[in-house]
């Protein structure tokens, strides 16, 4: 009955992108001790979602239950790393993190530019849709953040990006907005955990194609895959990059995919106003006009709240369906 | 009070005292059976979502649901199924809501505790903690602007919710504007698996009350006639012009944060002292020491309960489910100006 | 010393902006008893900007102070919503609002949607620069607000707009936010308040042209006639959309814009990354890819907080002087 | 205690009893010098933006800054001049950020009452109210897991932004982790033009002290030895490791919210009232009455106040403006990561 057909690419291996973030927090835990972490239920529970699991333990003092004090608990983050500390702050569902946006746009992200001294705060945003979650448990949230200076805007996709981002977001000066996929938690599975990666800027080709490119990022990585793989069986090459952060978000990659292809998709899990769709769709008229062989295309969630019930949360997001479904439209245009 | 289905309406008998433990405990029961209902539906699969319990709770809930009245402003929190019945809310629209019918009050949109029907003073919550504080505020603000009087606005909020800014300031505001607004607090010992001495540092919450210039009544939530006492006296006191009441209570929440929880991290200590008491035990005996009721009475309420709680979610059940296709997608309810139907 | 080379095309006249919004507000509560004003200082002191002048003698207890409290302001407009009033909440500068935003977004946003219950209550930001004001007193918040769903955006660049605009905001059945400009405030003026407007959701040809386009809102309204004007000194004729509204946003009137003109420049006063001018961008690219004889450009504020020292400021966000310069490149192109 | 040019930098003399009235004295009347200098120069024409004074709060400002230690964090507030000062920000400093001096600690990014210098411990307020008594709490929690003891954080807040939610969620957070904490509530009757009857419905705000679990202080903040007292023994308790501290004063702000502001609306009993005196003043005389100064030596430290004023705003207004073509528009310090060189 409550079927969804969502799409993921890597399902067997051991290690899933839940048990890569934790890992990630581990190292970071173990190895540099101005870390601790501090969020709703995170020391003994070990975290809505387990992503603590086992820390607090570990880590005596160094994975801390807050109240239910959003505004506070980025404010606490926010003093601890002028002096000196590298808080992680997790939110329990990025929706949340309204009530703590004050502080991250306000005080965070104008921190560097106003003093001079950097403000490096890494908040974990538990986002994006699973079944039956509901307006107020499934938002993808990047948008509100990438649309001020001042903060750095990661959407992983893939298990090996989970770990080596979230590390490289607490080596990173300045704040960042970790948005972490809560339906890949599970689904999402590697072999290992990589010691190497793409900088954080750089986009990824996650399939290489030829016939057009898809622009996407997080979970609609794995759905844009699927569409791939849907249409290769028909002899086309659809083109994948998964933008890993959305800001900075990497031009240059699109710019020389688009060139390649001449068709470009942009597809997010966001509310179609003014997101991730919309900056990458201007990017590329912009600067890739010339490139396009058709008018770009994008794909976005619903422009209403995000439904509670399965049976309507599986139309209002794009799915691998609803996607290879404008790819269709774009191969023909 | 609410329109509800004549089917599954369950009306308290016009004779009944509404101030009395039994007519709270025909709240409970129903609240608790519906509840356990709802629970082995979800192990069942047959509920996607989030499914979170009053267990332990429902003699302070219901003891506000009983105290509001039909043109009052209900707000209730995540733990207050009998006071939602007790408002009005019939088991049939809640059993709809958890159970994804497209006929429930939110058609899908919106699932389990985040119901409501606001024109009938019965708010939805939203999740955000709090939230729902100044929103009833603003309900009665408009009531009083409009000259009716007698009116009480309620909210519910647990231990956990008291350290969010939005208590704080609804609170605040209410008492500036000396409203009729009655908050109740649950001090279940719990937000999620937190306990008290991570969410607050005073003695006890009702010491907040003096800082707002607001009353603050302190109770034990395990004992259903003190519940229905003290909070209907502090709603008496709010709908003859005392300004916001703040009653705090204790007990202790009987089961996980939701289904999904087992509530490992239970200190059971706090089970085995009188704070871990069942509220619908204590409900019994106090109606059969006091002669109010019989056990055969309470168990055929009981059995009432269940009877009434199979036959509305066998209904919920085999009502039809949301349909995408029908669906406008429009966020907005001037159409013309919706992008909704666009993308 | 503190130059700034800011435009507004409307000098003369007896009615500012202000006094046009402020004349708004007095007709909506004397014609309508559901009106009502709340926020901070606006009572006997008649707010910070003196929105509210004299309004709360003439109509006692219906313009009200609020304590500083942006999440309870709004959360008290929503239930006084839901019980049949129409709710007015001015923000002391837009600023704040990211105070209220939870509610905002979250609560009235999705009422309608969630409930079948509409949510009629309108949020008043003072919004963007002035010389001096700094981060905290300048920012331009549509985008974080048109992103979500459930929510009209006006950004009212006239005199006339800005008194018509309210009138029907107030009107409208769900949460508006009202971006009233600062700057326009005093600058602006008209000779007397409209009867008829054009309805929200259409966006004006505020000064016709052949050679390009620039959309746009708000103050960037009249720097970009101040261009138009300054290149019709040299022959060419830049036609000037000005929005109105941004959510929603008038797709078709750009169309038929760039339809006669073949050039699109989109300018706002807001920060870079996905804002109006992003939307803009994508909208034209996908629906009007066609019509274009040269990338479209756009023009935003620069990717740092707003700065304070009025030198700093004026480089910051777009002039007349930018928006020429980008211009020429664009008909050049 | 921060690094300042010395020049002008202004010493507390080593033998000088820093908890003494004299010593807040002289914090006092330089900074009220400063002011009036400001808004003279506002008036003029030569500051842009908002200039906001402290007058009639000097006391209780002075009182926080001289009882902070090098080392200690503070988060100071619109109207902390004299407690910026006895920390250790210069005048030069002061003035350099009113007059836009690209040397200013802001470089003209930010203005006025937002400068700080947050590695001396001196942290840069933003404009929204409240936010900083959590942040100075994260500071503290930094402090403690690092170790260090002995450490004080305080900051200072008005009447009115004890209505935030930031208020609420960060002291709840700071007595929850039993941090040193002093909250320094400068009650000065308005916020804005808005009056506390406004504001909140508490008989005193030091009533919520015990909501949170902290101590709480009240005293007559027009009365500098009383400040000077009470708030150098909270923060001795903090240090001492007796958790969150929170002192309310007394007090009438003397002038208008900010210099572009008359007033008004004050209420003229207020002024003539007790709490309408000049603590100025009052220094003066239980220092003249004490014997710890005489008048003329009073009048020495105006003077020297005065000539160390003219001087660095004679410098801070002969200083270059910032240039925005040297501006890098690098909202980020990792620059490969910024996108502001981009637009
Ligand atoms: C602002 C906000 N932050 C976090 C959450 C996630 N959350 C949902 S329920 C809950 C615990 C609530 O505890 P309490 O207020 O004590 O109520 P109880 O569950 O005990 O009835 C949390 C943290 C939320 N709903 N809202
Ligand atoms: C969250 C927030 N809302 C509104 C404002 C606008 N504002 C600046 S100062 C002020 C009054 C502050 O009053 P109070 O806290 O009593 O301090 P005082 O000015 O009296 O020292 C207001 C409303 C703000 N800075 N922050
Ligand atoms: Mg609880
Ligand atoms: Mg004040």
């Amino acid at each position: 009955m409550f079927q969804n057909q969502t799409a993921t690419t890597a399902q067997t291996g051991t290690i899933t992108y839940l048990e890569a973030i934790r890992a990630a927090q581990r190292k970071l835990l173990a190895e540099d001790e101005r870390v601790f972490i501090y969020g709703q239920d995170i020391a003994d529970f070990g975290g809505a979602f387990k992503a603590t699991k086992g820390l607090a333990k570990e880590f005596p003092g160094r994975v801390i239950d807050s109240p239910i004090s959003e505004d506070a608990q980025v404010g606490l983050a926010i003093g601890a790393a002028l002096e000196g500390m590298r808080p992680i702050v997790e939110m329990q569902f990025a929706d949340f993190s309204t009530c703590g946006l004050t502080q991250i746009l306000q005080h965070a992200a104008t921190m560097f530019w106003r003093t001079g001294v950097p403000c490096p705060i890494v908040v974990r945003l538990p986002s994006g849709g699973t079944a039956g979650a509901g307006p107020f448990h499934s938002q993808s949230m990047e948008a509100l953040y990438a649309h001020y200076p001042g903060i750095v805007v990661m959407t992983p996709a893939t298990v090996e990006d989970a770990y080596t981002m979230l590390l490289e977001a607490v080596e990173i000066d300045d704040p960042v907005i970790f948005c972490e996929h809560k339906y890949l938690y599970y689904h999402l599975k590697a072999d290992g955990l990589p010691d190497v990666a793409l900088p954080t800027g750089k986009a990824r080709i996650a399939r290489a194609g030829r016939d057009a490119t898809i622009v996407t990022y997080s979970a609609m990585v794995h759905e844009s895959i699927a569409c791939a793989e849907e249409l290769a069986a028909e002899g086309w090459e659809i083109e994948v990059v998964d933008l890993r952060s959305v800001k900075p978000l990497d031009t240059d990659t699109i710019l020389g995919s688009v060139a390649r292809t001449g068709r470009l998709l942009a597809v997010g899990e966001a509310f179609p106003w003014g997101g991730v769709t919309a900056e990458v769709l201007a990017r590329i008229a912009t600067e890739g006009f010339g490139l396009l062989d058709a008018p770009p295309m994008r794909l976005n969630a619903k422009d209403t709240p995000v439904p509670y019930h399965p049976n309507l949360w599986g139309t209002h997001r794009p799915t691998a369906r609803t996607i290879t479904s404008a790819m269709r439209d774009l191969l023909r245009s | 009070m609410l329109q509800t289905s004549p089917a599954t309406r369950t009306e308290a008998r016009p004779d009944e005292n509404q101030t009395s433990t039994l007519t709270a405990y025909r709240w409970m029961i129903l609240a608790r059976v519906l509840e356990e209902k709802l629970a082995s539906l979800y192990r069942g699969g047959k509920i996607t979502g989030g499914v979170f319990l009053g267990k332990g709770q429902e003699a302070l809930s219901a003891a506000i649901g009983t105290a509001l009245r039909k043109g009052d402003i209900f707000a209730p929190l995540i733990r207050d199924m009998a006071g939602r019945l007790a408002f009005g809310e019939s088991v049939l629209e809640a059993a709809r809501t958890y159970l994804g019918s497209r006929l429930g009050p939110m058609r899908g949109r919106d699932g389990n505790i985040h119901r409501g029907k606001p024109r009938d003073g019965y708010y939805a919550m939203i999740s955000h903690l709090g939230a729902m504080v100044s929103t009833v505020t603003g309900g009665l603000f408009a009531r009083r602007a409009r000259g009716e009087t007698g009116v009480v606005g309620a909210t519910c909020i647990g231990d956990g919710a008291t350290s969010t800014g939005s208590f704080h300031e609804g609170l605040n505001m209410a008492a500036v504007e000396k409203l009729p607004l009655v908050v109740i607090v649950a001090n279940n010992q719990y937000a999620y698996s937190t306990p008290t001495a991570r969410q607050y540092a005073c003695e006890d919450l009702v010491q907040r009350a003096a800082g707002y210039g607001v009353a603050g009544y302190k109770i034990d939530g395990t004992d259903p006639s003190a519940c229905v006492e003290v909070v209907h006296e502090a709603v008496a006191r709010a709908r003859a012009g005392s300004g916001p009441q703040m009653v705090v209570a204790d007990l202790l929440r009987l089961v996980g944060h939701g289904e999904h929880d087992d509530f490992h991290y239970m200190n059971h200590a706090l089970k085995l002292a009188p704070i871990g008491r069942d509220c619908l035990d204590v409900a019994r005996e106090q109606l059969i020491a006091s002669g109010d009721a019989t056990r055969a009475q309470l168990d055929t309420m009981r059995n009432q309960a269940a009877a009434e709680v199979e036959s509305a979610c066998g209904t919920a059940l085999r009502e039809a489910l949301p349909n995408p296709s029908e669906e406008d997608w429009c966020a907005l309810s001037t159409r013309r100006l919706s992008e909704g139907g666009q993308q």
